[in-house]
């Protein structure tokens, strides 16, 4: 009683939690669910990207998406490490993702069709993934804050990058061209659905904001993005694929029109296109790398004596 | 073979085993060994593209490192057969990759001494990372063939099937020789001693040398070459003159 | 969807299925059965040299079979998904088979009806192929349904896996009506029968109908389906306008 | 004694050996383990045209690739029909081949690298083949000899398909006369070598002669094979690749280069470019494909009743 109040003071005057500070067991579940959830979507993120590291159109591309996916790799490395600090250990939060207990984002249950996904990936997943998480770079929890600030830097970068894909397949030859609109036109209402549910049926919401965990509403981060990507768009020659898109004027913002959370849902519930595909590919390769693990497990035990 | 076809199977060698990597991200054995997979398909990827890029230069036609890489068919791939071999599980992939970084660094080694600037100048950025790779697919080596009973089994199962492909990293060629100078003769003793310390190491057999598969770098490869070029270089192939 | 569209819909299906099964001939679990699967894709190539055929000869634009099939881009490719879901193991291979086949048959046999006596008539060549396809997948279903504890599994969950493809059979479209006639509206029930029929001789479940996975004739494909494309048309595409 | 100078005269008089009768069993084994070999040719020759089903370069040569394969398959049902006849079982020749006790034409050991390798087989393997083939239609075992005829009819007209895919590439542009050239030289010698080792060294020769299984000697086959096949390379503007190939005028044959014996040798122990992966390939379908027997024979036996 006494802790919890001392705790929400010290969260209220701005001072970080450490991994050594008493906290309430449900911040720390919460912190848990959402982290690991975080480093869930780190990894099997590099899933639809991967899927075109092999057909990437230049040696520069595949280079560059190479690097990225490589990042990815290491912003689950951070979030895996910064939730240990909680207690909890990296097989347990994986064994709950192949078991479906734990979630990652519904974005990556949509498959990668052509090149210019790879750009609209980078673009609109990226980009509503910066903006989602440039906030939490100042979250309550020291190691969490700490490791989007590394997360956060990485994927500007790839957001430039995606945008540059975008932009040259704008330029280019008219089946580029397609290619693009047709990659915006897949991706966009999953990417305005990142945001999560709208404001009146987001659970956890408030405790998370009190925390200081969650420090904007799923709404207002939505319009940020919208009012970021849609310029970028036309600037590139690119159509929103959205018919009631329009800029209101006396809000300063745009308005679109309505979203489908019909499809949302049904891609949260395990129905969109790949989610099948892909926890069957991350649980593959679980259990394929099992013998490559109790052998390096069994070598180090071995040769233990000699490395100290 | 002349310097442009040197270069060109420096460039091919490291362009298909990037290739062969690249198919392997995210589904490795643990998220450390995912990021290094990438990291070092970049490297290769990268090399790649140094050396095509000369190569394109040294041919004077007019062809950049995307021409080169997706605008070939199979029979102008000068790389070694090795590195076109199937990923097939880890114990495959890391004797491949064994195998191949063992040579390759030692190669890199000898290139450093080339007159040729251009040559040395690559072959000195890219030493340091096959030195990486060495002593990354070497731990792994060790730590599956001094494993458990089922990963020695897999590993030296793994590094006798790739035996026959090892041959040809020493087919000796006159054009190779003056390109490389001096120390090409050292590659070899020093490919072996490499090979041979490590498998001790990693309590595995030393394969006797039987018949030797060659060919890849005369253009005649493996069925797994064309499989990997069709998925390499379907999006290019497709949409001719475009860019990316 | 125009009539060229639909066409091409038709081809598309039996194209990318017959391209399927054609990576595993020689690779199945009896010499018998690599021989009916060979004969099954000749069949569903043989119907796609005819629908793509007939769809360059309504477009007028002088595409080929061939260049239908080799140099469209993956959007323009009017396949349902079911079609393009990988091989998989046998059961994976059968199950895709039979909710394939108890459509296709259903739907040439519509297709006879047709106005268009080029339609009429490539429907009536290919039915009595498909009514055979059926038989014998349909015979499979049962084998594995009703075989051992094991079989019946795999085949349960193969069915299971495939069942958010079948909805996509049935998407109706104005178009599609014009150019089938009267019978449309029977195919589905004839359908759900067949299904229903052969998975109670399999003694297998019919799976509830969920969220159905949909967007292949529109171009919206899977995954599975660019690969499948780099590997069918990469010759092609390496040498435009060659005659083969 | 008796039986056996009864058994020579039946075949000297031209008499066809049927299963039902008396044959000594030396004569059975070596026709066991010739048309086994064959069964297991066809089969394992599936492999590397099966290869290029999925890359054919057009929709009718895909069909055509097809049905070869098919009839490939066909071939291998009635040889094996043919070998159960004399006493063994399709399953024991299969684990022959699987456990490399039983030999299968060497020539299946080299890769198909270009679609002109599909000419090149169809062209120069069943020309071979059939060279070796027709003298077998009259071989003295009733039931490999109608077998054979009926894969002669076939293999020939796979051997016109391969000649007309070879020539259409000869035809073609210069990559594709490139292709179509390359094959030739790679596939030549093998083809040269199908017809087994020079007469001095071949083995169970005078035996097989006697027995009317074999009817022509390994360099009669191999010269007539050269003889036609030299004259329809000039046509289409390919060279054989021997510098030593020329006409003799006094023999009336082609003089051919030395053969390479010791690449021979190598594949056939085993060091070819394919031999680990054929026979892995085949293994490796049979072993997934034991799940599947098992349940065809499980339901099959359930429901034995009903069916009679």
């Amino acid at each position: 009683e006494g802790d919890e109040r001392r705790f929400q003071d010290r969260i209220d005057a701005g001072i970080r939690v450490e991994p050594e500070d008493w906290m309430p067991e449900s911040y720390r579940r919460t912190l848990v669910r959402q982290i690991s959830q975080h480093a869930h979507s780190e990894v099997v993120g590099m899933l639809p990207e991967g899927n075109w590291i092999t057909r990437a159109p230049s040696l520069l591309r595949k280079a560059t998406l190479l690097a990225k996916v490589q990042d990815e790799g290491g912003h689950g490395l951070y979030l895996y490490a910064a939730a240990e600090t909680l207690g909890v250990s990296r097989d347990d939060l994986i064994d709950a993702l192949h078991a479906g207990k734990a979630k990652y984002s519904s974005i990556f249950n949509y498959p990668t069709l052509t090149w210019a996904d790879i750009g609209a990936i980078g673009w609109l997943v990226d980009g509503a993934a910066i903006i989602n998480q440039i906030p939490l770079c100042r979250c309550s929890y020291g190691p969490y804050g700490r490791a989007m600030v590394r997360v956060c830097k990485e994927e500007s970068f790839h957001q430039r990058q995606g945008y540059d894909i975008m932009t040259r397949l704008a330029q280019g030859s008219e089946a580029q061209r397609r290619m693009a609109q047709d990659a915006l036109n897949r991706w966009w209402w999953p990417a305005v659905m990142m945001f999560g549910p709208p404001d009146g049926e987001s659970v956890h919401s408030a405790q998370s904001a009190a925390w200081r965990i969650k420090l904007h509403s799923n709404d207002d981060l939505r319009q940020r993005f919208i009012d970021q990507t849609v310029p970028q768009a036309e600037l590139i020659g690119l159509t929103i694929p959205d018919a009631d898109l329009r800029w209101n004027e006396e809000r300063g913002h745009y308005d679109i029109g309505p979203i489908d959370w019909e499809e949302f849902y049904s891609v949260v519930r395990g129905d969109g296109p790949c989610n099948r595909e892909r926890l069957a590919a991350r649980k593959s390769a679980w259990d394929r790398g099992a013998w490559v693990r109790d052998a390096a497990a069994a070598h180090a035990a071995k040769h233990a004596g000699e490395q100290k | 073979m002349s310097l442009f076809d040197h270069v060109l199977s420096l460039g091919d060698n490291a362009l298909i085993l990037g290739q062969q990597l690249s198919a392997l991200t995210g589904h490795g054995p643990v998220l450390e060994e995912d990021i290094a997979t990438a990291n070092i398909a970049l490297d290769l990827v990268g090399e790649a593209r140094l050396w095509l890029s000369l190569a394109g230069e040294i041919e004077g036609a007019g062809r950049s490192e995307d021409d080169l890489a997706f605008l070939r068919d199979e029979i102008d791939f000068r790389n070694v057969l090795l590195v076109e071999q199937p990923n097939g599980d880890f114990a495959d992939t890391m004797a491949r990759q064994f195998l191949f970084d063992a040579w390759h660094e030692a190669l890199l080694a000898a290139l450093c001494a080339s007159a040729d600037p251009r040559i040395a100048g690559i072959a000195g950025k890219c030493r340091k990372e096959a030195l990486y790779h060495l002593s990354h697919s070497a731990g792994w080596v060790i730590r599956l063939g001094d494993g458990t009973a089922f990963s020695h089994d897999r590993m030296q199962q793994a590094v006798r099937n790739l035996w026959p492909y090892t041959g040809e990293l020493f087919e000796a060629d006159a054009g190779g020789t003056a390109l490389i100078g001096a120390n090409a003769g050292d590659i070899r003793p020093l490919w072996r001693q490499r090979v041979a310390d490590t498998l001790a190491r990693a309590a595995l057999e030393v394969p006797a040398d039987r018949w030797m598969q060659g060919g890849g770098r005369r253009g005649i490869h493996s069925e797994h070459m064309g499989r990997l070029l069709a998925e390499m270089q379907h999006i290019p192939r497709s949409h001719p003159g475009a860019r990316w």
